[in-house]
């Protein structure tokens, strides 16, 4: 059934797909990315439209980057007052939405310090590192199917290597403050990322293996008759909490925040930044977790994916009615509300409980998970395949 | 028999030599005066071996007020309003131990509408300080949100105390002989509906913060405290019943009514932190308890029985009296001279004797356990250096 | 128990205990050279059992030229509350530790030295505990001066 | 300099100050009874200090704007809290709040180690009176000290700024009008010996 919107372009042409030796018929919707964009434009000798993607690309994620850190700063304050039964910000603008442009030009203005016996270019780079870590998630991060920067054909490998490079950032900024406390929290941060590294891995793996791609346009396609979060038998659903709780503890946040551990270590690696730089930790964070959640999306929840339902043709041309972009946002809100969730509610944990839960208990538990995820995939039986 | 007076930054800065396994391994870590965990300007020096906790040496003195010189200039009455002071959260309970002493001193006996009302509202403050210490472990195990619950319950305390007392913290209400003003007409009615409120909000607290795997994971067999060293360290209240000693003054050496009413003693088995925990949580109920069997039967009388404005002549002699508070038993020692100002006027600080636990339990944990154990002892700072 | 009873079993512990008068709890003088022997029989006897040191304190008395030492004891088994008393010279104001008896001793002795200058001979770590390692002088003393410390105005 | 660019310069400046009077976030620092009541405004439910922004508590000097002096200040404490003041990054701005920190209050006299004020040791903006104040006159103080900074009054210049500025005006008053009053009772009601005090550094700095 084809539904022709404005938003969107439906593809032209249907194709078949084999998932598990059955043959499973679908529309396909028409994946296009900046990369392929600018590249056609390099083939056609139009230099100047390749030149105004390339710009207005690199314009866009920065702006929607920084908007994004905005909205997400005054979203997690009023999330965390009605979750304590406050208010939040009220008095800056209506209902206090201009707070976090007024928290980002007072930490622009701030005085910049930088402890005499802090390693000076490290202690200058480090925030750095953990912005370029970000962005380097984002290159291949499937928006829309007409946002992508790159369609990457090891897309989930590239996002394996890039997403701990923020770590770096922790570790040199910890390691040039020569602060005690900040070395502790980068051990901690290292020790963490490190670890929590091989189950996202193997969550990711399992997901690559029902879809059997690395490609992150295919793996959203690959979810066109239903998500892998449901479609596999529990397989799906286990790889999800992994990845959940696995990238909780990539980011650093509560109740995995022993890097930064506020009652413990005041602040952890960022104890001795200040002003702008201290921003850019703050900043990274946040876009990590939209990150962390988006990816989230992408891989268990479908991504710009609409909710189907195998052939109910009538449901899901319902559901195709709403524009991609809707449901990415949507899934990714939802993902980021419920690492919202979890801040303002658990405890922390100690850093040996920290180190037994990945390898005692979610590194068995996604192996197994793997197994099991391999036989469904051999045995081809899934829901509404 | 030796004799060698130390300095800290002797034991921070040890002689270095060829083997010195400081070179190497260990290091310190100042905790303090300035730290989100230590309640206050509590100072730690901690020998570290990584994450490892080798030694604890815990440096008071950075609101060291010297209260207990200044007391030497005032007379019994006015001593109360320095009590305040020290442990700030149970204020009441700190001005009823001063108030004893100098009416048992003086042999001034009160009647019982002022001890009821005493009971009453120490009850409950120790119910308002039981609550912030409630929030404020949440914030220290970095659950932040139980923080603004404990906070919120604490404030309608607070308001039915203002509206009898005239202050929100530093109450200066209970004082030698009586009390300072009667209690405000509508204190029997507010006090019912905070506990018709509060009962539904303590089982609210049970499932946010007790029932969560990670919490019970962080408390249970994590600065574990037994009776035989809770008694050496001179350890009372809460800290000391967690380890599994019975001991309640309020039951031992009953004052004010008391022994009117019923309660029950919470004795923990282990001496952990999650020990320490659940028995404040449960002297929540009983304190809710005592309140509610007191609230109907407050008798009439007087509320002061001496002059206001009568000096205070001491007789010679030591008088030393304890009440329990919060946090354990405060005792107050009064060394009259027969004139109006005591000769030597101290305070058996709870969180003082409470504090040294920590040289013991905290060695060989981690900085996390450190801080589940310094924020299960409930210290507030003021009331150890004084 | 009460305070008779209590303090004819102290004189079955040791003949030289004088009890002082109009105190509250129990208060007795023991000479200071007997002490540490008199409260570790204090501790150890099943019949008294104090084995919980509730405080120790000190007070100065300039005119006697003494310190009186004091120290509350507790006996949780019998319910018991005692204070013993002693006194040592102005001049040379040496004490024995009591912190093989009771740990929390050191901390609450380390106090007293900070405070009153009260030399505790066999303590494991004398240092000051309020103050600074570089104050001068014990401010609780009656001597004590501080240039400081502002009088209250009449 | 042309009239637009100096138009351009104003209106940065008052972009600059209202960011900075509506994000002060302050270090998470009190010594004693205070510090529960700025708790008990700052972060509790029902006087809640994130309404205007300044409800993130930060742990560490490095990043904290607002130093809110809560407790006695003792001798020992002196030196910490110097480093603590030094440690912030400009602008930086302090609130006394408490009878304490603005002149030792009930421990002013027979204590041999409570600092008469903490404007002894570090410079101050604002003074919050009470023992300790009320969650109200906090907030109240966190706004006055927001007009300050929106008007320029407060710049973060250590030992430039030693004016106090009473949070607490009764109404219709201005702050001039309170300091003769004040000026004007301390000399009518002159009772210490200023001899005596000379030693106390605060008496020296005679502001009145």
């Amino acid at each position: 059934m084809q539904i022709w919107s404005p938003l969107y372009r439906p593809s032209i042409w249907s194709f078949r797909t084999s998932i598990g030796n059955r043959e499973v018929g679908m529309d396909m919707w028409q994946v296009t990315t900046l990369a392929a964009r600018i590249q056609e434009s390099l083939l056609n000798q139009d230099f100047v439209r390749a030149g105004i993607f390339l710009g207005g690309g690199l314009a866009a994620t920065v702006a929607a980057v920084s908007l994004l850190g905005l909205v997400l700063v005054y979203a997690e304050r009023k999330v965390a007052a009605h979750f304590q039964c406050r208010l939040g910000p009220m008095r800056v603008g209506w209902h206090g939405v201009l707070q976090p442009i007024a928290d980002g030009i007072k930490l622009f203005l701030k005085e910049d310090i930088i402890p005499t016996e802090a390693d000076r270019l490290l202690f200058v780079l480090a925030p750095f590192f953990c912005i370029l870590g970000m962005f380097l998630a984002i290159l291949v991060l499937p928006v829309s199917p007409e946002i992508q920067i790159i369609d990457l054909d090891m897309g989930v490998i590239f996002l394996a290597a890039v997403s701990g490079f923020g770590v770096f950032g922790v570790l040199l900024g910890g390691w040039s403050s020569n602060n005690k406390w900040s070395m502790l929290g980068a051990m901690r941060a290292a020790a963490q990322i490190v670890s929590y590294e091989v189950s996202l891995t193997l969550a990711l793996l399992v997901v690559v293996m029902f879809s059997g791609s690395l490609k992150m346009s295919e793996i959203i396609q690959s979810q066109a008759a239903g998500w892998w979060i449901w479609r596999a038998h529990g397989v799906g659903l286990v790889a999800f909490l992994v990845y959940v709780i696995a990238s909780v503890a990539e980011l650093n946040r509560a109740p995995f925040d022993l890097s930064e551990g506020e009652s413990e270590l005041t602040g952890g690696f960022h104890t001795e930044y200040s002003g702008l730089r201290f921003g850019l930790f703050f900043l990274a964070e946040f876009i990590n977790m939209v990150l962390a959640s988006a990816f989230a999306a992408t891989f268990f929840l479908g991504g710009w994916m609409p909710f189907h339902l195998g052939d109910w043709q009538a449901f899901n041309a319902v559901m195709d009615r709403i524009p991609p972009l809707l449901w990415f946002v949507g899934k990714t809100s939802f993902m980021v509300f419920l690492f919202m969730w979890f801040r303002w509610t658990f405890p922390r944990l100690r850093v040996d409980q920290l180190m037994a839960l990945e390898w005692k208990f979610l590194l068995p538990v996604s192996l197994v998970n793997l197994l099991v995820g391999a036989a469904v995939v051999l045995s081809g039986f899934y829901f509404f395949s | 028999m030796s004799l060698e007076i130390r300095t800290l930054s002797e034991i921070m800065n040890p002689p270095q030599t060829a083997d010195s396994p400081l070179s190497t391994q260990e290091y310190f870590v100042n905790m303090g005066p300035q730290h989100p965990a230590t309640h206050g300007v509590l100072r730690l020096v901690l020998k570290m071996d990584g994450e490892t906790i080798r030694e604890v040496i815990p440096v008071l003195g950075y609101i060291h007020r010297s209260i207990e010189k200044m007391a030497e200039y005032l007379h019994g009455r006015q001593i109360v309003h320095l009590t305040d002071r020290m442990d700030y959260l149970s204020a009441l309970a700190n001005n009823w131990a001063v108030s004893r002493a100098v009416e048992t001193a003086m042999g001034v006996q009160t009647n019982p509408r002022i001890e009821t009302i005493r009971t009453l509202i120490c009850e409950l403050q120790r119910v308002q300080s039981h609550q912030l210490w409630w929030g404020v472990l949440g914030l220290d195990l970095g659950a932040l949100t139980s923080f603004f619950y404990g906070f919120r319950d604490r404030e309608e305390i607070t308001d039915i105390l203002e509206e009898t007392t005239g202050a929100r913290l530093t109450m200066n209400y209970i004082q030698p002989g009586g009390l300072m003003f009667d209690l405000h007409p509508n204190f029997v009615p507010r006090v019912k509906a905070f506990i018709k409120y509060f009962r539904p909000k303590l089982d609210e607290y049970e499932t946010l913060l007790s029932e969560n795997v990670i919490l019970q994971e962080r408390l249970r067999n994590v600065g574990v405290l037994s009776a035989e060293d809770a008694i050496g360290y001179g350890a009372t209240g809460p800290v000391l019943r967690a380890s599994g000693i019975p001991l309640d003054l309020r039951k031992q050496q009953p004052y004010g009514v008391y022994d009117q009413v019923e309660f029950s003693v919470p004795v923990g088995t282990v001496g952990d932190c999650w020990d320490r925990y659940w028995i404040r949580i449960e002297e929540m109920r009983q304190s809710l308890g005592i309140i509610e069997q007191l609230i109907d039967n407050i008798p009439d009388g007087k509320f002061m029985e001496m002059k206001p404005a009568a000096k205070l002549k001491l007789p010679a002699g030591s008088f030393y009296l304890q009440i329990e508070t919060a946090r354990g038993s405060l005792g107050v020692f009064l060394q009259g001279t027969g004139e109006d100002i005591p000769h030597r006027c101290h305070f058996r600080s709870p969180n003082f004797n409470n504090l040294w636990s920590v040289t013991k339990t905290a060695v060989g944990g981690k900085i996390a356990d450190l801080v589940a154990i310094v924020s299960t002892l409930d210290l507030v700072i003021p009331d150890v250096d004084r | 128990m009460t305070d008779a009873e209590l303090f004819a079993k102290l004189q079955e512990v040791d003949a030289r205990v004088v009890q002082l008068p109009n105190c509250r709890p129990l208060a007795v003088e023991v000479p200071v050279g007997f002490l540490l022997a008199f409260m570790g029989k204090l501790k150890s006897r099943p019949d008294l059992r104090f084995i919980q040191l509730l405080d120790h304190l000190a007070m100065d008395w300039p005119e006697k030229n003494e310190f009186e030492l004091v120290y509350q004891l507790y006996s949780i088994e019998h319910d018991l509350l005692l204070a013993v008393h002693t006194r040592i010279s102005r001049e040379s104001p040496y004490a024995l530790t009591m912190s093989r008896l009771w740990p929390i001793a050191q901390y609450q002795e380390r106090e007293v030295f900070d405070l009153f200058g009260i030399l505790y001979e066999g303590h494991p770590d004398l240092r000051r505990l309020f103050l600074e390692d570089d104050w001068v002088g014990f401010p609780l003393r009656k001597d004590y001066k501080d240039y400081f410390m502002l009088e209250m105005p009449e | 300099m042309t009239g637009q660019s100096s138009y351009v310069l104003t209106s940065m400046d008052r972009i600059m100050n209202w960011a900075r009077a509506n994000s002060l976030w302050p270090l998470a620092f009190g010594t004693s009874c205070c510090a529960i009541e700025m708790m008990m405004s700052s972060m509790a439910s029902r006087h809640d200090l994130s309404r205007f922004g300044a409800e993130v508590v930060r742990p560490t000097p490095r990043q904290a704007d607002l130093l809110i002096l809560a407790g006695t200040i003792v001798k020992r404490m002196a030196k910490p809290l110097r480093v603590l003041y030094e440690q912030m990054p400009e602008p930086r701005y302090v609130i006394a709040t408490g009878a304490c920190t603005i002149s030792g209050g009930p421990f002013t006299y027979n204590s041999y180690t409570t600092v008469r004020g903490a404007d002894e040791i570090i410079p101050v903006d604002v003074f919050v009176p009470g023992c300790p104040p009320r969650p109200e006159a906090l907030i109240y103080g966190i706004m006055t000290l927001q007009k300050m900074i929106k008007t320029g009054e407060a710049y973060g210049q250590p030992y430039q700024r030693r004016r106090p500025i009473t949070a607490a005006l009764p109404p219709g008053m201005t702050q001039a009008q309170l300091q003769k009053e004040i000026a004007e009772f301390l000399e009518a009601h002159a009772t210490i010996d200023v001899d005596k005090a000379a030693h106390n550094n605060r008496w020296e700095k005679e502001r009145y």
